[in-house]
């Protein structure tokens, strides 16, 4: 049985990833996994320097869902680097590195430094975090700011790029094109969507960022849609994601078109999430007789 | 790389789980992994499985261990603590734990604990002061006479236990911190050196932060800040922490709960 | 204690409607519970002409949530008026009557009709049903479509216009702002989101339409964020919903901005949510010493 | 306006839950407003209240009514009926009922009813039975011996029971289709008059509107859709019924779940 998958010249042993954000930076759950079993590990957003992130609380719980504003909190590259570099180098599963920058020039630099440090398995533009002012969502719902910030990463590295598309667009497979177009070996489908709790007792919006993004559960059916109308305008793999607890969940993903899948919020509650996915699609694929696990990307039969 | 404290995802059986006082409720939970590995001050982080809608694991402090068990004393303030307090034994929980960089056990012949607890955080404080080589006092506080929680186990310890109440209904009528401040007062031999140690809602750590830094007593902190994961990844419970001319957030569930006072950057906190 | 607020120049009795497609044409929860105790009765989508709707399957279950793709099947115009109508009026509150058409010119012969019937409450405009080829989001997501039908149904009506938006754009102040200059009365704010579900047994999406729109509590976060965006960009008064299942949701969706709020999804599974969303209103303004609704609207605290 | 006929919404108390064969259960609630409402082929919207992150009622048949009671037969196939499985005797359900049109009960000396049931649709069909002044034969099929429910139950009525199996575990091997049809094509006196009733799967449906159109016989079909609302308003259920020349989708749930076979509109059923 092959379970593997490549996203551009990256290759996993596995598609079944974490996401950004939502795992650290890989050794906090070595605590409680082998982290050895996943396709690859994929850590919070970096940019060039460290970041505070945003005041607290942070973080709401909705139904079947929470809404986060962390505010992109991390050590910058160097920091990364010292602190956290040795251990995820010292995995055999490739590590993918979730970068963000203010500034066109800012992405560049990172994907710059981190081609140089080399052993990094791929470089994944934020360009859709909702939850800071400059460089977040800003990027990834202006198609001419997309187009350069691809273009200019492209340049900077030979890594394999995947672009984290903006959910929060009437049409989401220009944006995919448009990412592909400027060189994008991937793409990474889907962040998180601007929301808002309020507390009503205390009339203050549960997260003193007032707006955060929306993940879990809850979002799986609009992130599936995304990524079924991208596959269909791309060529490159998707990195599925949204709401994904269950095996059955990843392979919906993989039916509507991702080559990929990354658990997310599912971690917070049950960081044994991964593994199970990995478990339960060997065998959704021995029950069905599925010798290629690439044979269910994009399998959903849409014919009226 | 950073240290991090060891934790085990088990699925823990409820052995008991009966009401206390009012709204309050102690859940025993067989957990043969987890329990031989908890430290004064840490806590587990639990899913409570048949809860509808709501997807995240709750905190709550490790009040007592025993055996293959450890408890827990839990006041029901939401969906999630209504749901477990209508769970019976036998039922089954997914727990993490032990979480948290704990309280400072002090050495034989070392600080007198002086504990400040308000509500709930009398939990946080009982294994600090079972092992605690020296008895101290526990100064406890709360809105009414139902939220005076397990004097009888720390008087068991062979602990002193001042009791206040905000409507007077038991012990001392005011704030925990009025007998606290009075204790401090009154002049004490030089060998006895005090340590203060602390788990409540916000405003009381501060005043007790307050208390160390006036008296220049060393003081621990455990601070109450919302969690998610609760294992350091997604860097929601974070409170301000002096570094160096600045400060830096660091996270309560890794870092924390248990803080130095003198480290706590309070300008910053809420 | 005064419950009652106006959505242009109707006045309804408290804030509490329910949402278009969600309580068919009153009648058949009148088996239930008592119409007369809502804010107004709002009816499913017409058309000039009957219309067929979708093939099944037209729904599926999701987490917090569902999928729906009706279709918009309907009587049309004169069907409505005959089979509907004389119970509607004969209601002690107000009816408002969602409407569509697949080219502005329909919208505005359907606004005249309704115009010409008399003892009608309000025309809610829906621009953003995502289930069918023509006549829906693509209004919506169009500000120049979205601004000739508004300003098309302003001159075939003197009704109260209430434009529904579509929740699927990157910026929902700019399309409220395009709706409120049009001329339209008020806003209703949000339909359900774009999204899909695909069996893995079968291979098939769940539903016959391939996509369909979600709803239910799922939402509720990305609804109340909606509502407050274009809160701060409009004057006209707005009509909340997106996942309301209880009393603190409407709040919450009062004072993010509402005026008013519809129970959708809900009715489906406890068809008595709209009164128990009333009581607890009430309980609410009670409890908190407030004696006007209209003083929660807007009154999120989002000083930092 | 449209005739639209009584229901009501209860909480119902669990009397009893109990496994029947196999994967089937059988459910008995006390609802004292809705019992003496039932008709046969009528069905219940069941809210299942612990179910996690579902939020729709699921539609039930009723199959008997006792007093203050009515019970349901279901088999456990996915997430709501796996919870439904594992409630117990005084736990609640929010249940909508009476709901749809049903069979019409056979005037007496009229009809003789065929009923034609697989699996679950057996269910649906016990009230008819009762109800009906003249005694039929109930065709009930399966794919093995534990999907033939409640046989002794339709025997006990005085009722004939012709099961088929297909895998011949029980009764005759193959579909419920052959030994109605060998039936039908037995001679019969001119005074004996049949029409067919049945609930079950499509095909079966399907199947049993052939017979009916080939032996000009009337039937009527409880047709099998997905339902949200269950009371009309969403219009989720809809199948196509004939309209004049053409067609025009009804509401399973309102109009139906009991259509006559010659209503619908097959070339648009899947
Ligand atoms: C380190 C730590 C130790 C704790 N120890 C105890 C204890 O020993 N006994 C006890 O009764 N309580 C304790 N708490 C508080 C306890 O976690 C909350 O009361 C509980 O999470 C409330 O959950 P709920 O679903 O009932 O409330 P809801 O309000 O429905 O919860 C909604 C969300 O807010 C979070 N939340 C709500 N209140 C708090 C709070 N005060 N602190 C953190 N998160 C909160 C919940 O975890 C959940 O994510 C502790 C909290 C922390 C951080
Ligand atoms: C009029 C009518 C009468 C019925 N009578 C019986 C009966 O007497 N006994 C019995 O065992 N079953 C009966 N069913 C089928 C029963 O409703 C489903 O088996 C049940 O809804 C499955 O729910 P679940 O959560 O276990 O399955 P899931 O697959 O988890 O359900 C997911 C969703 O699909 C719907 N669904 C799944 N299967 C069906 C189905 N076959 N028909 C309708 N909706 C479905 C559910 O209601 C739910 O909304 C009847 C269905 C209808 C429409
Ligand atoms: C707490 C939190 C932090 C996140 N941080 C990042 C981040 O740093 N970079 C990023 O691209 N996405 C980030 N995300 C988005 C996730 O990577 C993922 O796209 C999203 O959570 C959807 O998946 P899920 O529903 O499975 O959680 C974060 C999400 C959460 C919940
Ligand atoms: C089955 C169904 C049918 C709907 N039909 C319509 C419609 O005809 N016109 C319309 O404007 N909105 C329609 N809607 C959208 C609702 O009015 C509402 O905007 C949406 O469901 C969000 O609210 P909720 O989450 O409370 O359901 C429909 C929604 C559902 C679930
Ligand atoms: S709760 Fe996630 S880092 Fe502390
Ligand atoms: S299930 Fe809603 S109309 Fe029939």
């Amino acid at each position: 049985m092959n379970l593997s998958v490549k996203i551009g010249k990256l290759t996993m042993p596995n598609p079944v990833t974490v996401a950004s954000g939502t795992f650290g930076y890989g050794a906090e759950y070595a605590r409680l996994i082998d982290l050895n079993q996943l396709g690859a590990v994929t850590v919070k957003g970096i940019r060039l320097n460290p970041v505070t992130g945003n005041p607290t609380p942070r973080t709401a719980e909705t139904t079947s869902g929470m809404l986060n504003a962390i505010g992109l909190q991390g050590p910058g590259v160097d920091g990364f680097i010292k602190k956290y570099w040795p251990f995820l180098k010292s995995l055999e599963v490739p590590t993918i590195i979730n970068i963000w920058g203010t500034t066109v020039e800012e992405y560049a630099e990172v994907a710059r430094r981190f081609d140089a440090l080399g052993g990094v398995g791929a470089l994944e533009l934020n360009v859709s975090c909702p939850n800071i002012k400059a460089g977040g969502a800003q990027f990834g719902t202006d198609s001419t700011l997309l187009a350069q910030v691809v273009t200019a990463c492209r340049q900077a590295t030979t890594l394999p790029l995947i672009t984290k598309l903006s959910p929060n667009v009437p049409n989401i497979a220009l944006f995919a094109k448009v990412a592909e177009d400027a060189g994008s070996d991937a793409l990474a489908i889907t962040n998180s969507f601007p929301a808002m709790a309020i507390d009503i007792q205390t009339r203050r919006p549960k997260l003193a960022n007032l707006t955060g993004g929306l993940t879990g559960p809850a979002i799986k059916p609009i992130a599936i849609k995304l990524v079924w109308e991208a596959a269909k305008a791309v060529k490159i793999p998707i990195i599925g994601m949204g709401g994904i607890q269950h095996a059955d969940d990843a392979i919906e993903f993989l039916m509507a078109g991702a080559t990929a899948v990354a658990v997310g919020t599912a971690n917070f509650y049950e960081p044994q999430t991964p593994l199970q996915v990995i478990a339960g699609l060997r065998e959704f694929m021995l029950r069905k007789k599925i010798h290629d696990v690439r044979e269910l990307t994009g399998s959903v039969q849409t014919a009226k | 790389m950073e240290h991090l404290p060891r934790m085990l995802e088990q699925t823990a059986i409820i052995v008991s789980n009966k009401r206390d006082t009012d709204s309050y409720f102690r859940l025993v939970l067989r957990a043969p992994q987890i329990a031989p590995l908890i430290q004064p001050g840490q806590f587990a982080h639990v899913r409570i499985l048949p809860l509808k809608e709501a997807l995240l694991r709750r905190p709550f402090s490790i009040f007592q261990v025993a055996g293959d068990t450890f408890s827990i004393l839990y006041k029901t303030v939401g969906k999630g603590t209504d749901v477990l307090s209508r769970m019976s034994a036998g039922e089954e929980l997914s727990v993490i734990a032990p979480l948290g960089h704990g309280f400072t056990v002090p050495p034989v012949g070392g600080e007198i604990p002086l504990l400040v607890a308000g509500g709930y955080g009398m939990a946080a404080m009982f294994l600090l002061a079972q092992r605690s080589p020296q008895k101290g006092i526990v100064f406890v506080g709360g809105r009414r006479r139902v939220d005076i929680l397990c004097e009888q186990e720390f008087a068991a310890l062979g602990w002193e236990v001042r009791a206040t109440t905000e409507d007077g209904s038991h012990g001392e009528k005011g704030l925990v911190t009025q007998p606290l401040l009075a204790e401090l007062r009154t002049p004490h031999s030089a060998l006895r050196t005090f340590k203060l140690f602390a788990c409540g809602p916000t405003p009381l750590l501060k005043a007790v932060g307050k208390l160390a830094e006036d008296f220049n007593l060393p003081a621990e902190l455990s601070m109450d800040e919302h969690m998610c994961c609760g294992t350091g990844v997604c860097l929601t419970c974070v409170i301000p922490v002096k570094a160096g001319e600045s400060w830096e957030y660091q996270r309560t569930c890794t870092e924390g709960p248990v803080f130095d006072s003198r480290q706590i950057f309070w300008e910053g906190v809420k």
